[in-house]
């Protein structure tokens, strides 16, 4: 079967489409997450050296990475829409957002309260935790630039130069955290190291899952609303607004 | 031969929600006027800025010696000058200050005593060494106004230019838009004051279908 | 070509020129920034010496932030902005010219007050020899990527403080470098590694951002 | 499994602050980021609704 | 018996070193409108700014009701309401809420229905929910107007208030200057328009005797 | 008479609240220049508690500065500055007004934002908060203080420096009473003593301000 891009890139299509594929990644992932919590839960054994405050590892690490990735695709997509103009990739941009930048504070505020128990504190200026900060911090940049902006055309084209600028930067950032912070402090408390039990690693990887079907899930649905707004005038949305 | 150096092929605007016009068409050759009318709001601003270039269409398009304008958008604006409603002088900058400053921008040099001479043309003599910010009204729109003169271009597109002029200025106006044409120069502009240009080859323009602002046809109520 | 440029920036420094009242408070801002923090912190100069390099990279970011978000607001409302769009010349030649000028008016002046500040901050000499090499890297930094936030913002309610928003965080990467030059001067290990990071980051600044300005311009005036 | 009642799970170990509150804010964003959702879709579609009504008359 | 509400004697204005005007001297009385005339940089402006009490004569006095301005502020500005060159509204207002603001802060009252009635009456029932930043020039200078009408004052100070409407709109602020004054209102006016003001009762005052912008002086010279 | 103070209020409210995104904007420039401070300093959780205080201190001082540059002038900008000038209400309840809204506009939110970057910076939950309070009685200083300010700077064009001479060293005592009530509780003194100064500077400040930001404002728009 040949697919044929240029058929789905058409929204039309593409809201057809989405609409059905939503329910499968929703149920996806709820019945992930109900399979991973048990595991987390109740399969897992304790931590031997953070005893039961590790399982917090279930949600962090998911939501740490969700909001990373999230970022990459959300650049990708505005690339994509400022070279070819398609309409549909400024759509996913805007769509993406807001769970990405809510995996990030998630992954910040799960992050903070382990920290407190592991660390003594909820916070320390180290160099993930900060550079999830940021990160948090230029997704707030973007919703509040296209929240400003009242034309969708422009608001697109800035939104996705913004993207992209912050894309090339946010590995540069990475990097000039982690070796501002490693010359002012000694031994890093850095989270990752800790050799991992092969069922806490399956638990985590099942919910990581789940959070890619929920963000897949939500993403599409907000972008059907987007294109119902955006297609208003044409006849086949007419059609959907009769029913 | 009628060969166009202007022409737009099924123009259409929206801005926001509306679509302010849709399937403009029209020619303009050397030596000719385009008068674009329309009430308040009916889009002859919007129309004007999409000749520019500053906007982009929501369809059709707009060629500049047979190109399209955003294939050949050095040398189109080369060869234009364009008035908003706003008068794009600098309020701290002196009249003389702003015109050179605006060739030096366009890739032109402007000599002194030529900025002079077409300041003392449009009337602003006298105030060669202030501030635009304290000039009034009419002077800062003159200002703008010798912009456009300097400038060299053969097509101006003028946004109301004769707001805030004075009557001499207006008669300034028309002749110098007469010489303009005389001399085989375009001219795309609006107004909603009477011209007197008498001889000078012009099309109508009308925009907007719709009345968006039936003002006559309301009756006028008590306060 | 080079032509356009120079007169862009020619432009920028008369109108500096005009407007001397709005240059120096820019960098009487970055002044009194600086000098709030022994008045808030206190006077201990072991502190001071320790707070000071961060201080003043952190004072210089606000203070070119500050003055970044006129940077094109200015010339759109007296729609001179919109004359510069329909010069013949690209765009991106206009776009590195503002962000030229505005390193010229509002970053050389700080890397001139910078030693007087790093005095206040007990700093020894060869530690504010070092803070003024990473800001005369690193200004030239902020107005680069700080026109292409003025460029996006242009226009919009609430410009300067979005500005900021969204600029910021991608200061981070200057800010750090710049200010980790410093304490290494200080700790006594070499200062190199982090200016050449520094400047790759200019050359790479220098390289994009002009584009992205010009683009996010366009977009913003349409 | 490792728990020998419900209380023993609630407290998680003595983390039970912790843990819980990581999960019930997670919980809640998430939940709040699906009521949001639905009724974005639901309230776009009747505002186009609205809208297309309004247009025809 | 001649009774002038508003009374002007000897006023004399300098801006920089110039002195704009010396020795102007008027009364307006109720019915009438004071049509200012002069050409660009004249000082019409500046006079209509000494008038309302925003800037202070360099000599002379300006009385209301027989008191000097200064002296019954607040009063006199209960009873007037002023238009300049610049509009006076807020971009990310919408019309409606321009007015009711502007009413608030004057101390008044307005209700929806009436502004959406004026708005109405001003050919801006179509915008009413659109923030003032997106409407055309001409729109935005109706909204200004709106805010004057609903002002319900004594005095009308309008600087150039026909820039950029269109003809329906010069005609529909002709009708509310007719309207005014037969109720009894005062009207203190510029425009470098024609204005069809037959029956009404007119008093021009020419402001600036050396002529500073002499354009029709100068014999045009080729560009 | 007061029913014209609470329109102006409920008038910059709406301007404010139709700037979507504009007051989190705002706020999110508080939070951020406050977190570029560590970044340039350095993580030691022992220094920052030292900074701590003082920083809020000055970002909030920073903020307000900002958001006060504009607290006329798009205003004057528009025209509605005479129109309202042009109100039969006494001009000092306008200045009153917008001073007012000012603080519940940029005011308010800073100390709700406040303990979070108070645990940023490894403070104690008293010192927070303290600093709460401190910043409650101080961030009114600020608007009435800054609003003469921009009541000034709105005429003199070139003059902006004498200005900002004027206000900022005005807005130091309040830095330093606020600041330094935060270290006493740090140290384990008591710091009623600061914060009873505090609220007298305020109610100073109050019974001035409007006054003088009233006879400014006239002066500058003639
Ligand atoms: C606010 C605080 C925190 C933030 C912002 C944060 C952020 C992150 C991020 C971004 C990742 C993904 C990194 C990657 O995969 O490369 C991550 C992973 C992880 N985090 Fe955190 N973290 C925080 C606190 C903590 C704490 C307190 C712990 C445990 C003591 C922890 C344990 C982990 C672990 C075990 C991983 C997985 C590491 C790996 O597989 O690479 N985190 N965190
Ligand atoms: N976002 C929007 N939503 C709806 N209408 C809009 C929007 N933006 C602009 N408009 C409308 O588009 C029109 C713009 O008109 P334009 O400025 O081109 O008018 P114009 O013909 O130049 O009028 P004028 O004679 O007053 O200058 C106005 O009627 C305005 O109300
Ligand atoms: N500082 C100054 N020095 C010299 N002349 C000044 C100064 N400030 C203003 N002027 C002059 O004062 C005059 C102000 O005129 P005003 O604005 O009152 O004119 P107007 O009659 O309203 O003109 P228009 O019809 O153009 O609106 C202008 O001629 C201006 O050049
Ligand atoms: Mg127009
Ligand atoms: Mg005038």
């Amino acid at each position: 079967m040949a697919f044929n891009l240029y058929y789905y890139a058409a929204p039309a299509t593409f809201y057809g489409l989405a609409g059905r594929l939503i329910p499968w990644f929703a149920w996806g992932s709820a019945v992930l997450a109900a399979i991973g919590l048990y595991i987390g839960f109740f399969v897992a054994p304790t931590d031997f050296q953070q005893g039961e405050a590790y399982r917090v590892i279930f949600i962090h690490v998911p939501a740490a990475w969700m909001g990373m990735f999230i970022y990459l695709v959300m650049a990708f997509w505005s690339a994509i829409g400022l070279a070819f103009k398609t309409r549909l990739s400024f759509m996913m941009a805007r769509a993406l957002a807001p769970t990405g930048a809510m995996f990030t504070f998630i992954s910040l505020w799960t992050g903070a309260l382990w920290g407190k128990p592991m660390w003594g504190t909820w916070w320390v200026w180290d160099a993930r935790l900060t550079s999830t900060l940021i990160l948090l911090f230029l997704y707030i940049g973007i919703l509040a630039l296209w929240a400003a902006i009242d034309d969708r055309n422009r608001g697109d084209k800035a939104g996705a130069l913004l993207t992209l600028i912050g894309a090339v930067n946010v590995p540069i950032i990475y990097f000039s955290v982690q070796w501002w912070n490693t010359l002012h402090q000694g031994a890093s408390i850095k989270p990752s190291g800790t050799s991992m039990d092969e069922i806490m690693l399956a638990g985590m990887l099942i919910m990581a899952a789940a959070a890619w079907f929920y963000a897949i899930a939500a993403a599409l649905t907000r972008v059907r609303t987007i294109i119902l707004e955006r297609e208003r005038h044409t006849d086949w949305v007419k059609r959907i607004l009769e029913q | 031969m009628y060969e166009p150096i202007l022409s737009v092929t099924d123009l259409a605007c929206a801005r926001g929600e509306r679509t302010l016009f849709r399937g403009i068409n029209f020619q303009v050759q050397a030596g000719e006027i385009l008068l674009v009318q329309g009430g308040n709001g009916q889009g002859k601003t919007s129309l004007l800025r999409l000749l520019t270039g500053l906007s982009t269409p929501l369809e059709g398009e707009i060629r500049w010696r047979g190109e399209r304008i955003q294939d050949c958008r050095e040398r189109y604006h080369a060869e234009m000058a364009y008035i908003g409603h706003v008068n794009g002088i600098k309020d701290d900058l002196t009249p003389m200050e702003n015109l050179r400053m605006a060739a030096g921008l366009a890739g032109r040099r402007l000599d002194e005593a030529r900025a002079e001479q077409t300041l003392g043309r449009l009337g602003l003599a006298l105030c060669l060494d202030l501030p635009a910010r304290v000039l009034s009204f009419g002077q800062r729109r003159r200002v703008a106004l010798a912009g456009v003169l300097t400038a060299g271009a053969l097509l101006w597109i003028l946004d109301e230019p004769l707001t805030g002029l004075d009557v001499h200025g207006v008669a300034l106006l028309e002749s110098l838009l007469h010489e303009h044409t005389e001399q085989g120069g375009l001219v795309v502009m609006t107004t909603h004051q009477p011209l007197s240009l008498a001889g000078a080859c012009i099309r109508p323009l009308r925009v907007g279908d719709t009345d968006v602002t039936p003002t006559s046809e309301l009756t006028p109520q008590g306060q | 070509m080079l032509r356009f440029t120079l007169t862009v920036i020619r432009r920028d420094l008369l109108l500096a020129a005009r407007r001397r009242g709005d240059w120096i408070t820019s960098q009487f801002f970055f002044v009194m920034v600086v000098s709030m923090f022994p008045l808030g912190i206190g006077a201990d100069p072991n502190i001071l010496r320790m707070i000071g390099p961060g201080v003043v990279w952190v004072a210089a970011l606000l203070a070119s932030l500050l003055s970044l978000s006129r940077l094109f607001a200015d010339d759109h409302r007296d729609g001179s902005l919109e004359q510069m769009l329909l010069s013949p010349e690209p765009t991106v030649l206009l776009t590195l010219g503002k962000a030229l000028a505005h390193w010229l008016i509002y970053g050389i002046p700080l890397l001139i007050i910078t030693p007087v500040l790093g005095i206040q901050f007990a700093l020894p000499g060869e530690a504010i020899l070092i803070l003024v090499v990473s800001l005369l890297i690193g200004t030239p930094i902020l107005s680069l990527l700080g026109s292409v936030g003025a460029a996006l913002t242009l226009g919009l309610r609430g410009g300067g403080v979005l500005l900021t928003l969204l600029i910021l965080p991608l200061y981070v990467p200057a800010l750090i470098f710049g200010a980790s030059a410093v304490d290494a001067t200080l700790a006594g290990t070499g200062a190199e590694a982090h200016l050449s990071l520094l400047a790759a980051f200019l050359v790479m600044c220098l390289l994009i951002s002009p584009w992205v300005a010009a683009a996010a311009l366009r977009v913003s005036v349409e | 499994m490792q728990w020998a009642s419900l209380s023993d799970f609630w407290a998680m170990g003595g983390y039970g602050l912790y843990v819980w509150g990581s999960y019930l804010v997670t919980f809640a964003a998430i939940v709040l980021e699906i009521i949001l959702l639905r009724h974005g879709h639901k309230d776009t579609l009747r505002r186009l609704r609205r809208m297309r009504r309004w247009e025809e008359q």
